[in-house]
């Protein structure tokens, strides 16, 4: 039986990195600029920047980190709204630690915690339904945060909450889809990207076919990759290849698991329980049908009809942030005034320097190069 | 160690802590039953020691570990490791210990009896003394079992003189063993993972003794425990001058279970604590010697070098397997389970 | 957010649940996603929950592609 | 101390204790600001300590206590007061000490910024070295605030020989000063008494060694803390061989306040704690000296004998105020207040 | 205005102890045995120890500790339903911290509240009140134990729980009253004691009159007498002056605050909420008469009727333990085998160990000499 | 389970509360068993209750008994 290991071989990737840089010469000689890509979602960020591809390639490719980090593009008015919900007495909020050090307008929910909130840090939505049944005397809250990836998951815990008749649970619904957020993108007047990597586990379960838009309307390139080293190189080489041909299209490098229409029984599941709806993202702005709502059939799990909230102003982010531009592809986070000088992991000015996925963040932590080298800034 | 089945179902009062009648038979009948020796029997307010004409090491830690016994040790073993190792790195020979415990009311007392029993045995293989204690009760429900504090005193040899400022740019790096076990063995067994894989809790003072007394190649050592390899290495790496540290990820000596743990939660091994672990800081041409020296003793058979220093401005820099770099930095923030 | 581990199934339990095994260790995953699951198949897992079965010969050709590539360009 | 404006508001947070980044900070700008010293800021995982041709007397203990600012004190003042006098009682002259933190997550910044204020001021006024710490944090919850270990390392000097076997009848019992005051202050402060009354908690170092200096008299030193002065002296009649200690209860320097609270509550303020006195067992024909050696000195203002050695078989005998005796044991249980 | 710290007056004391000394031997001379008093009252057992009157005029008078410690003369069964009711899921056990150690079947609160029990000790029965209004979701049991002098305080506690509309506060009443008590032992076959001292606090509520059948039927002299070292004195004084004469009356040594008829306001209260009922003694056995239980208009308020309990048999205490003999006067501590060779306070195997007040406990940590000098035992 | 402590009433409050001192220490009392309480008495705290006032002339009264009998007898 074949084994997945095959794909880490360093000897392996080594050669198809000389390739790719050979393929990306060939696109220099070509267009005499290095293309711009962008990895879409945060996942690719952290794996192009952790295993150095990013740096290995920087000569051939500039690549620009997009809004597909679920932690970043969340607004501050939703993370404000998530810390007033801690706080409301016998709610325990139950998160994926990611949000834990997103900073709202003036606290986060590492510091509501050290005030005295109780947020339990969970590494799959089932867990909440463990805590509901464990802690009847508490209301569990939900903190539903993701792209296509994670809506299926939290769906089928709600559907199993009710199963259970398990009622102190409800669902604070931050999820967003990816393909009107790109339609967003892709629609921008300054919009300058040459090729796009799509994220290869949304289209796990949206399938590749729902990004054929990106292609056949837009005449971008683009792919869709899984997140192993051995998938974003093809990537790269992979649409390198594309833009010396000329060609634009959706390929699918993420055949072990992506199909052309997907998972069925997951966009059941997120349809029963969720409906389109308008979402805000940071740095994109309103963004008609790219959030998902809960249904009224599971109103009963609205964390928002069990505990009303009042809807405070956001006070506006340091001023001086580019988060906004980073999620758009406009600037790397170097291009930032702030970045490592003032705004830093233990003093983030932005949730891109929070978030694990955040582009600062990843930068920050993994990068060497500034990615000025190869080719300058256009 | 044997349970002692007359301690069953026993368990630690309030009172024990007062001071009092009480107190005094938990010390004879738990404590001085194995700590028992001269000195700490005397009973003093404080031990008495002998003195001593070579620079004294002195380092003190809290111990607070979930669960307290996990899978190659518990917390005693922990809080005598740790403070030994702290001693260790730093080239001298650990003498004399002081335990102070915070036990929370209603803490088993054959829970007691064992955490004791393994503070005794590690002590004795270290040849270390107990001297002083202290033993403080509260109330049930203010703390999660026992915290201890463990401090202790060695003496430094001669020709030992081990510092930031001996790094210089061509020096090794060494680790003494496999990285990130003790982090993953306590987070598995909190999650319930059946996985086969021990603690890497244990003493170091006969590895770095040895190295020291055999070779004059050692420039620096220090402990990866909290914060991991990663932070450690960024740390010294920010007190030494001018110097970065290159390491290479394919030399890196991780279990393929630590990795798979470490996949499925979303931690990144660097980060995660070791208590059983060297990182030294060597001469070239004496690493192979060191490296040999370190590989014959217990909890050495695994080091390995994993990288060197180079001249440059406090990075620590990881060759990545397909020949990338990347930068380690400090740990940021508790190392959350991530599923991005 | 999109972290995916691919692991093999070892034992199908009732109710949407299955036993999984990574590199000998072994954990419960829900399967309520990817309902026709067997012993053997191979999923990636996000979040505690299989969101798709792991083709091994759609692996096996992406990388044969390569080496192809390689020797041969 | 002023209080430091630019910690208003500011949490404690978990990651303070991961070892990464954060817990740096921590130390930079809490703990060095104030500890800073040559040997401190070295931070290497042990301090290097100076050779040392006497005998060494080593001491630990844990504080936890409720409320953590009392009158008269706070945690941190008692941290130190309470190491430093068990090392002045063995005789010994207090030269370093280590301070270990347990934090709760969410504990006030300012509140940590006021005690470490008191540990320096403390420290400074005893003329101890505070070489190394240790702060780990742990959940919202998971204990009362602070917890402070600190473990202290002093010099014996030459001719100064105590210890349970020198206490022969005849020699005179003294104490510092009035009995039960930190136990009174910190139930009352805890029960919200208005009541003009502090903590005793001082250091008392300097008594200790102008009395060894300046007289050969001193047999043995003990500090009464829990347990109070009764379980104190039973325990010192326990280890003593043939001996009774008499003690006169018209002698017994007590408040009117102490005597009034415990009334109220029903404690006995013999098992209260203190956190600034000294019992001394002297020989007869020096306790006048001794006596006016320590009245001259800070915290020692109201020394009296309250007692003598008797031949015996270890009891603690009260003659109360009206001739009639009474037996003072080790406490027997938490000292609970009783309505009967 | 007078200053009552007179009364401490060690002059004064010494002069009186040594005209009682006087009188004793007068007795004696008279009698040709020392006479044997009863201090009924724990509070007296402990004045008596805890000054050293006991031991300054043990060469005249045997004094002997009677059945009013009441955590001593609670039963067995009525400690282990307490255990019982710790156990309760949800409940907070309020308690004078006298009970905390004594010993049931099996177990004892301390070990409870170390197995996880939610006990806490109080000052004052109103703190009850205040911990039930601070904690809605937590039932709170008062334990009520003590004698006339501690069951108004708990009446006016459930008076004013009523009216603040407190209600998850219950009590489980142990309360038990002198009277019926003291008839038992003067009824007893072996009783065989000189003379009482009677509890001065509990006249202060019940008046001293209440008393009176001790002198007009049974023949006994008895005094009513207050707690001070002045308080006790003269109650010996008082006695062996009434022997020496011959008389037995009820004299009342404690006017400062007992009347005749008692706190009328108090009685008053005790009988709104309370009524007689028989309670099982330790070492008397079942006395009629001699408990005070909820009336059905506090029905509410019984902690019984809330958390029906079962009862189970207890285990009985060491057979050598002589706590009933103890407690009928019929041994000193010293007599009994077990009294510090086995039986510590550390390690108490009957209540008189444990209380604070408990005869066993008080002549283990205060006295000196066991009572044995001066005329021998009879 | 008697133990009392005489204290003195330096204010009343309603609802059955009085502040009490003793020895320039105050504390609050219910003095629902003793209803006509004024400033300036003395009341026997047992409990956090009064239960009773204390008469000084009786215990003067008492004083006195004892040192005519100690002059005289
Ligand atoms: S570096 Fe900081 S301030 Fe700049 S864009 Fe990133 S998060 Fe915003
Ligand atoms: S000494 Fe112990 S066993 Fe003997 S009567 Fe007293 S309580 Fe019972
Ligand atoms: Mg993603
Ligand atoms: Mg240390
Ligand atoms: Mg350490
Ligand atoms: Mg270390
Ligand atoms: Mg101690
Ligand atoms: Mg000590
Ligand atoms: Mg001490
Ligand atoms: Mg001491
Ligand atoms: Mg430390
Ligand atoms: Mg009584």
């Amino acid at each position: 039986m074949f084994d997945l290991r095959q794909m880490s071989n360093p000897l392996l990737l080594k050669e198809m990195v000389k390739k790719t840089i050979d393929l990306g010469e060939k696109v220099l000689d070509k267009t005499k600029k290095r293309p711009v890509f962008m990895e879409v979602c945060g996942t690719h960020t952290v794996a192009f920047s952790r295993s150095g591809v990013r740096g290995l390639l920087e000569g051939i490719v500039d690549l620009r980190s997009g809004p597909g980090c679920p932690v970043c593009v969340t607004s501050q008015q939703d993370i404000d709204r998530v810390l007033e919900i801690s706080r409301i007495k016998g709610v325990t909020l139950a998160t994926f630690g990611d949000m834990l050090r997103v900073p709202g307008s003036s606290s986060s929910l590492e510091k509501e915690r050290a005030m005295g909130a109780d947020i339990r840090i969970i590494y799959s939505p089932l867990e909440a339904i463990k805590m509901a049944a464990e802690n009847p005397k508490r209301e569990i809250v939900l903190l539903g945060v993701g792209f296509e990836t994670t809506a299926p998951a939290i769906a089928v815990t709600l559907q199993e909450a009710r199963r259970k008749k398990v009622d102190n649970i409800s669902v604070y619904s931050l999820h967003k889809t990816m393909p009107n957020a790109l339609i967003s993108l892709l629609e921008g007047k300054e919009f300058a990207i040459d090729a796009l990597l799509l994220p290869g586990h949304v289209a796990a379960i949206t399938g590749y076919r729902s990004f054929d838009f990106i292609a056949s309307k837009y005449k971008i390139p683009a792919v869709v990759a899984g997140f192993e080293v051995f998938d974003i190189i093809s990537a790269i080489s992979s649409l390198l290849n594309m833009l010396l041909k000329g060609e634009s299209r959706i390929e699918n490098l993420y055949s072990r698991i992506v199909t052309e229409t997907g998972n069925i029984t997951a966009q059941k599941m997120v349809n029963e329980v969720f409906e389109q709806g308008d979402a805000i993202w940071r740095g994109l702005g309103e963004i008609a049908g790219s959030g998902l709502l809960l249904k009224s059939l599971y109103r009963e799990f609205e964390t928002l009809v069990r505990f009303p909230i009042k809807i405070t102003e956001a006070s506006p982010y340091a001023s001086a942030c580019r988060c906004g531009d980073l999620l758009m592809g406009k600037i790397r986070p170097f291009q930032c005034n702030l970045f490592r000088k003032i705004c830093t992991p233990n003093n983030p000015l932005g949730p891109c320097m929070v978030s694990a996925e955040g582009a600062c963040s990843v930068y920050y932590r993994y990068d060497v190069s500034d990615g000025e080298s190869g080719y300058d800034e256009r | 160690m044997m349970k002692d089945d007359g301690l069953k179902g026993k368990r630690i009062l309030l009172s024990h802590g007062d001071g009092g009648a009480l107190t005094r038979k938990l010390i004879e009948e738990i404590f001085y039953k194995k700590f028992y020796n001269d000195i700490l029997i005397k009973d003093q307010d404080a031990a008495l020691l002998p003195a001593c004409d070579r620079p004294i090491a002195m380092t003190t830690d809290s111990f607070i570990v979930k669960p307290i016994f996990f899978p190659g040790g518990d917390i005693g073993k922990l809080a005598v490791c740790g403070t030994v190792n702290d001693l260790a790195v730093s080239g001298a020979e650990a003498k004399f210990i002081t335990t102070a415990f915070i036990i929370e009311e209603g803490f088993k007392m054959e829970d007691l009896a064992q955490i004791v029993d393994s503070m005794w045995q590690t002590a004795r293989e270290c040849g270390l003394t107990i001297v002083s204690g202290d033993t403080k009760v509260v109330e049930k429900g203010s703390i999660d079992g026992i915290f201890i504090n463990t401090t202790g005193i060695g003496v430094l040899p001669a020709g030992v003189n081990l510092g930031f400022q001996q790094i210089k740019p061509g020096d090794k790096i060494i680790i003494s063993g496999n990285i990130g076990e003790h982090g993953v063995a306590v987070m598995a067994s909190r999650e319930g993972f059946s996985i086969n894989l021990s603690s890497d809790c244990a003493p170091l003072n006969r590895i770095t003794q040895s190295i020291l007394k055999n070779s004059q190649g050692v420039k620096f050592m220090r402990d990866p425990t909290r914060g991991g390899v990663a932070s450690t290495l960024k740390e010294i790496a920010i007190s030494s001058h001018n110097v970065d540290f290159c390491i290479n990820e394919e030399n890196l000596p991780i279990s393929q279970e630590v990795n798979t743990v470490c996949q499925l939660l979303g931690y990144d091994p660097l980060y995660l604590a070791n208590e059983g672990k060297i990182l030294a800081f060597v001469a070239p041409e004496e690493c192979e010697k060191i490296i040999s020296l370190m590989k014959e003793l217990p909890y050495g058979e695994n080091t390995c070098c994993i990288g060197e220093v180079q001249e440059g401005k406090g990075d620590v820099l990881l060759k990545t397997i397909i020949g990338g770099t990347r930068k380690l930095n400090l740990l940021s923030g508790i190392s959350l389970p991530r599923i991005c | 957010m999109c972290l995916g581990v691919p692991v093999q199934v070892m034992h199908i339990n009732k109710q949407d649940r299955a036993v999984v095994n990574i590199n000998n260790i072994e954990v419960v995953v829900n399967t309520a996603l990817v309902p026709d699951v067997s012993v053997g198949d191979f999923l990636m897992i996000h979040a505690g929950f299989a969101i798709e079965k792991v083709s091994l010969e759609a692996a096996e050709e992406s990388i044969a592609v390569w080496r192809e590539f390689i020797k041969h360009v």
